[in-house]
């Protein structure tokens, strides 16, 4: 139920520190980026869990980040400067990114020395991304087996597919709840959902997912249709304070395109006879971070067909300051929203949110596309 | 230990006061408005006979918001003898504490407020309104109603912004109100200073005087130096020559001639009404639309 | 041998007068637009109180932002050098000193014989935290030594981001609209500097003892959260105004013909 | 005044350095009316792979860097140049070589004069977040076509990366060469010429090599060069390594610096202690170089100016890097473009460390700033916290604590490369005079402005 996804959000290291004592023999990985194959690792036994910051100021990172770094990847060393994520076996990624692989290499050299590291290639573009990657993955599936100390099958491999492209399915399926004209689920309680399963062994977030679905969903209203419907777009972002803000100004949150939101499970892993070479396609044709839309702007129709299919009257693009691939994007992302017709704001996210700062642009935006009320 | 020096004088501080217009009766209007902006610098209350201005306060604002809006309204009604709150059909507070003018029954952003008022301010042609405030930059495009069409803030860095200008007063001892007019005191127009950051603009003001640079010389590059920042910020809406700037910094004729130049037009300047009001007259225009509907229903 | 030690800072100038190692007298003046006057006032106010001549005064040293200003100095040195050198003096213990002053925060790791080992200072966004303080104190109209004596009363604490010190204060006005506890605001203002402040002095691989000096440290309420951020238990320089002009003074003293 | 320590004279390649760069950039502005292929890109861009067309190259870093030098002698003019950027909506903590880069597009004009040169095409490889996408901005913008080439660096050699992975890596990059020149084919509709093409790896091989050993040679005492010159002299391999004019530049130049050595020429007479800087410097205020001199210190280089036209062989041995043996020096026949592509591949891979560090900073990056400290005969470091490339300032951090750890004095400043808006000269001077007091220097000779 969402209350449960509430908890684990809340609770996320409790969830992993009694993962663990249930699981005495399997270790947990700590993950950075949403490229990172966990597949691979859930395969072989082991519990995935995303690192993501805390949203309270911290004085611990300057010694070791430049402070021209995005936030969220500040935010997320500071977790293991403070020994928050202590009960990790290993920490890993894939190459997400300039600010958030410096967030990778100083928690390796400070706080977890055991690393798993990924080459996800940046051009996804080229058809010689998913071979790279699938000799990659290969690498690291080997380093695993060193590690553990036994083989990965096949069957493992298949049936971690299996776990995780039912957790996609069902994620996919609030999603499309969504798209009802009285929304079943807040955004705030949407993005408590999909954040927390970052956290979760997916056969657990499977079952209460299912249950949430058939015994809290169904028929439920959260909002009705009198609520403005947004979607949100843009970094990292698992800033409830905001999105519960934006929905007490009679708005709803319907749909989202973020790391830690849709871009996390939108695709399935395809069947192919290599389970390996299925993994990198799925992880090459995922929906893309600005950071591997290049050269062609393959984001930008995906964005706007995602905004019709929901039905959104407005747009809130949040990135993480300083994220250079969202910020050359913006031009972009500006211009195509205008030229397609829907009201889009733009904000920055920081560790803690300037709620006084953004009620203003968010509510400017609402009086806009509810122009009605005030003319 | 000597005794240090106490600083009496408040440099940024803006002027304050009320007035009343002294050809209007209240006892003639068929509808009475209030707008109430409470920002985070100063308050305006704004009192609206049937859509036009008759009479407003604008004060310092406090640190409750609630006492700001309490003060500023008293000082308006102050101006009107024999008028009374109760008076007053329908009260829109907007600005920083527009959620806590007690005695409103709707609270509007300062975005649609501002483009509303400026609208009255200065008619139908305005197309790009500023809006500088104390810590905001806002550039906001409307239509021919006042109606925002789309708007821009200033993110990440509030160089560049009203309290900038209020620190540079205080640190060169120049009144804010003569900032501008001083900034123009100099032979040939200096550089830009570097930074807009004010924390930075600061020290690097200090180290001017110090290489010999006058009070003047170092408020035209201050002046230059803001005009380019909110021209950063201006650009990324679609600016109309139908040009007008509201809020304090329009005051501000260091900036606004400065930043005509980087526009390459004349700002609409064409307004017997203190640019600082715009956004509570904003707000009482809502206001007075919005009894006018609640009567309708 | 009697020595004057000049302090010429961006907010106050501050003399201290040696005679043989030992202070007898100290004086301060805000810093003007004209540094030598500021210079002047403050060194007459020490004189005063050290009943000296200025003509007994054998060597000065001049230190601070503003000691290009001051000409025929015996010694001329950074406010890091002079830090270290008079927090060396006061207390020999002391390994790193924290200097919080009114536009600029600096921390200094401090060696044998009060010889710098390293500083660091902050950097663009992350300035004026006296300053800082001063502003909020007025936005919520408080004196500073009530805003101080707020904050220590303080039940909750609130997150708020202080990188921008503008963009702090809004933020700052916000929790006033959003009529958050007033000591709960003051609180809040000293959490995010000290944290920017004890952020930066980590860079320099903080060890103990920590002492504080600067204006800023005579505030309570800021000492306290800087206290907390450190996790370590800091000490307050005596004369935390005066500990560079006392650096400077001694290294005049020090100074070989 | 106080005495030279060493005896000093003018560097004689200098002025051929100069001419060489202003004919680069003739050449690019005189490209289409002389029938060339012209196009634009970074300089980590594998510069080697369009030599197979009769070609010029717009290099856009220092041609970023060139707008900026205006902000010293124009600054009127170059702000036109960054805010016509900002006022088109590109952010203003964008890599400020972007920045200027773009706003030299949209005010169609060519900082060496004329309008700005009608590109062909553009062509980068993606090493770090911003190039990547830089040209499919300007893409955006110009509507000329872009080929984005994923260069996925090897780790550092301190991780002990698999052969495997690398053999990944190269043919990843092989394939890709290959798919570049099919679809440089394409937009040009000229054919490729293999043999210029492998003339051009192997230069981009040599000029990179002879550059490590110039570097090298800098670790002599007197350092026969400052970092200030460095910068002007690296730049050729920067925007012209295939070139034949640039191999036989820093042969010459090589030859120059040896004798230097032998003949204990300093670059700084005064040299009392050495120090290396980190990160591009902010080039419109390269007097910081100058003022350190008054105090007789000399910059002996950065993992930037040796690193990004350095090509630079680790030594498993002994645990450090040397220049780079080039095909050349190994014996190594190229005769295919396939061959061409290989060497291409794996030279880049294996001796770029710029490109390395920008992907992998932690233990690998420290060592080899630990190594400079240690060849160089290093007294301190100045690190230049660079908030216009986040590139070149991925883990600078972790290297300052490193280096403090050590006991190497240092010292940070926070600036830009190439927007000095974002550089205060004030502050930074004052930090360099503590820094001074602090490795217990003294000011030999009062410090004057440079022209």
């Amino acid at each position: 139920m969402i209350n449960d996804f509430i908890d684990v959000y809340k609770n996320r290291h409790d969830y992993a520190k009694d993962w663990k004592k249930k699981n005495p023999d399997s270790k947990v990985v700590g993950y950075m980026c949403s490229y990172f194959p966990e597949e691979l690792f859930y395969a072989a036994g082991m519990l995935p869990v995303r690192i993501l910051g805390s949203h309270e100021p911290q004085n611990v990172t300057e010694p070791y980040i430049f402070g021209m770094y995005c936030p969220f990847s500040r935010d997320v060393l500071a977790q293991g400067l403070q020994g928050h994520y202590d009960y990790l076996d290993a920490v890993s990624t894939a190459y997400p990114c300039m600010h958030l692989g410096q967030a990778f290499d100083s928690w390796t050299l400070h706080v977890t020395q055991k690393k798993f590291y990924v080459d996800m290639p940046n051009r996804v573009q080229t058809p010689y991304a998913v071979p790279f990657l699938t000799g990659r993955l290969e690498e690291t599936k080997q380093e695993i087996e060193e590690w553990i100390g036994r083989e990965i099958t096949d069957s493992d491999l298949k049936e971690a597919i299996n776990v995780y492209n039912e957790n996609r399915a069902l994620l996919r399926e609030i999603y499309e709840m969504r798209k009802a004209d009285d929304v079943p689920l807040t955004g705030t309680e949407c993005m408590y959902i999909t954040t927390a399963s970052l956290f979760m062994d997916k056969k657990d977030a499977n079952k209460l997912l299912k249950e949430t679905i058939e015994n809290e969903l169904k028929g439920r209203k959260a909002k009705t249709a009198d609520d403005t419907r947004l979607m949100v777009l843009g970094s990292e972002n698992d800033d409830i304070k905001f999105l519960n803000m934006v929905e007490e100004f009679s708005a709803v949150i319907v749909t989202d395109d973020h790391c830690t939101g849709s871009r996390y499970f939108w695709n399935p892993v395809e069947e192919q006879d290599d389970p390996i070479q299925a993994i990198a396609q799925r992880y090459i044709d995922r929906p893309l971070c600005p950071q591997r839309d290049y050269p062609e702007r393959k984001r930008l129709p995906y964005l706007l067909d995602m905004a019709r299919d929901w039905n959104v009257a407005g747009i809130i693009a949040l990135q993480q300051k300083f994220c250079d691939p969202h910020e050359l994007d913006k031009v972009a992302l500006l211009d195509w929203f205008k030229e397609n017709d829907i009201p889009t704001i733009y904000l920055e996210l920081d560790v803690t949110v300037p709620i006084g700062q953004f009620k203003i642009r968010v509510e400017a935006l609402l009086e806009r596309l509810r122009e009605d009320e005030l003319w | 230990m000597a005794e240090m020096e106490e600083q009496t004088i408040e440099y940024w501080r803006w002027d304050e006061g009320n007035w009343k217009n002294p050809d209007m009766d209240f006892k003639d209007a068929e509808i009475l408005t209030a707008g109430i902006d409470v920002g985070s610098v100063s308050s305006q209350a704004v009192i609206m006979a049937d859509g036009e201005l008759f009479a407003y306060g604008n004060t310092r604002s406090g640190y409750n918001s609630r006492d700001s809006a309490s003060n500023v309204m008293n000082m308006a009604l102050e101006a009107v003898p024999g008028l009374k709150l109760e008076d007053i059909h329908y009260v829109v507070g907007t600005g920083y504490g527009r959620v806590r003018v007690p005695f409103a029954n709707k609270a509007i952003t300062e975005i649609a407020c501002h483009a509303r008022g400026a609208n009255y301010m200065y008619g139908p042609k305005v197309r790009t309104i500023m809006d500088m405030g104390g810590q905001d930059l806002k550039a906001i495009s409307c239509d021919e109603r006042g109606k925002v069409l789309n708007f821009v803030m200033n993110e990440k860095c509030a160089a560049g912004t009203g309290r900038g200008m209020e620190v540079m007063a205080d640190l060169l001892k120049v009144p804010i109100q003569k900032v501008g007019e001083m900034s123009f005191q100099v032979e040939k127009e200096p550089p830009p200073v570097s930074t807009t950051c004010v924390l930075f603009a600061k020290t690097e003001a200090l180290g001017l005087l110090k290489n010999g640079w006058s009070v003047p010389k170092v408020l035209a590059a201050y002046c230059s130096a803001m005009a380019h920042r909110i021209y950063g910020v201006v650009k990324t809406v679609d600016v109309k020559k139908e040009f007008v700037i509201t809020g304090g910094c329009a005051k501000n004729s260091g900036i606004i001639n400065r930043l005509e130049k980087e526009l390459g037009f004349e700002i609409y300047k064409d307004t017997k009404v203190d640019t600082q009001l715009a956004g509570a007259i904003g707000a009482a225009l809502f206001g007075k639309a919005l009894y006018e509907k609640s009567k309708k229903k | 041998m009697i020595t004057a030690g000049i302090d010429l800072g961006a907010t106050y100038s501050k003399v201290v007068i040696l005679d043989d190692g030992k202070v007898v007298g100290k004086g301060i003046s805000k810093t003007t637009l004209e540094p030598e006057e500021s210079v002047e006032k403050a060194l007459n106010a020490a004189l005063q109180e050290a009943k000296i001549d200025k003509g007994q005064v054998e060597r000065t040293g001049v230190t601070g932002s503003g000691r290009r200003a001051i000409k025929d100095a015996d010694v001329v040195a950074t406010d890091v050098t002079a830090d270290a050198r008079g927090a060396y003096h006061l207390d020999k213990e002391v390994k790193t000193v924290i200097d919080v002053g009114g536009e600029d925060a600096r921390a200094v790791k401090v060696g044998e014989n009060g010889k710098v080992i390293n500083s660091a200072v902050n950097d663009k966004c992350a300035a004026g935290a006296g300053a800082f303080v001063e502003a909020m104190s007025r936005a919520m109209q408080l004196s500073l030594e009530e805003f101080a004596e707020a904050s220590l009363k303080s039940t909750q604490e609130i997150p708020i981001n202080a990188q921008c010190a503008i963009f702090a204060e809004s933020e700052v006005v916000s929790l006033i609209s959003d009529e958050t506890p007033r000591e709960d605001i003051c609180r809040a203002v000293h959490d995010g500097i000290a944290d920017r402040i004890t952020s930066m002095a980590k860079r320099v691989l903080v060890e103990e003892k920590v002492g504080l000096m600067g204006g800023a440290v005579m505030n309570k309420g800021l000492v306290e959260s800087i206290r907390e951020g450190l996790g370590l238990d800091p000490i307050i320089l005596p004369d935390p105004l005066f500990v560079s002009a006392l650096g400077i003074a001694l290294m005049a003293a020090d100074q070989e013909d | 005044m106080v005495e030279k320590k060493y005896k000093t004279a003018p560097l004689k390649s200098w002025d051929k350095a100069k001419e060489i760069r202003l004919n680069i950039y003739k050449e690019i502005a005189e490209a289409k009316s002389k029938g060339k292929v012209l196009l634009g890109g970074g300089a980590e861009s594998l510069i080697a792979l369009p030599t197979g067309f009769d070609y010029a190259m717009l290099v856009g870093e220092p041609y970023g860097a060139a707008i900026s030098y205006l902000a010293k002698s124009d600054p009127d003019e170059y702000m036109k140049y960054v805010e016509a950027s900002e006022h088109a909506g590109y952010p203003r903590d964008l890599c400020a070589y972007m920045r200027n880069y773009i706003g030299s597009i949209l005010r169609d004009k060519y900082v060496f004069g004329g309008p700005f040169p009608k590109i062909d095409f553009y062509l980068q490889a993606g090493f770090c977040d911003t190039h990547s996408k830089w040209y499919q901005a300007v893409s955006d913008i110009t509507g000329r076509p872009y080929f984005s080439l994923d260069l996925v660096p090897f780790d550092w050699e301190i991780e002990g990366e698999s052969e495997k992975t690398k053999d990944l890596k190269r043919k990843y990059i092989v394939d890709q060469i290959h798919e570049a020149i099919a679809w440089m084919e394409k937009q040009t509709g000229r054919e490729f010429n293999d043999e210029t093409f492998i003339q051009g790896v192997l230069n981009e091989c040599e000029s990179t090599s002879l550059w490590a050993k110039v570097c090298i040679a800098n670790r002599a005492i007197p350092a026969p060069l400052d970092e200030k010159t460095m910068l002007s002299l690296y730049v050729l391999a920067v925007i012209g390594r295939p070139r034949n004019d640039v191999v036989e530049f820093y042969r010459e130049l090589l030859d120059e610096v040896e004798d230097r050595v032998a003949n204990q020429i300093a670059a700084n007479p005064y040299e009392t202690a050495r120090i290396i800087t980190d990160s591009q410097p902010p080039w419109f205020a390269l007097d910081l170089f100058r003022l350190l001199e008054t105090y007789g210190v000399v910059s002996v280089g950065a993992h930037y100016t040796f690193g990004l036209s350095g090509g630079w062989e680790y030594d498993e041995e002994n645990k450090t890097w040397e220049a780079g043996k080039t095909p050349q020096e190994k014996g190594v026949e190229v005769k295919t473009r396939d061959e061409a592509a290989n060497v291409l591949a794996d030279w880049w891979l294996r001796t770029g460390t710029v490109c390395r560090g920008v992907r992998h900073s932690g233990a690998g990056k420290i060592q080899r700033i630990m190594d400079m400290v240690d060849r160089w005969k290093v007294d301190g470091a100045i690190v230049h916290l660079n908030r216009g490339c986040e590139g070149t300032s991925l883990g600078q951090m972790d290297i300052v604590s490193s280096l403090l750890e050590r006991g190497l004095p240092t010292m940070t400043y926070e600036g830009n490369h190439a927007d000095p808006r974002e550089y205060d000269e004030n502050r930074t001077f004052a930090r360099i005079e503590s820094f001074m007091e602090t490795m217990g220097l003294k000011q030999l000779y009062e410090f004057k402005k440079g022209e």
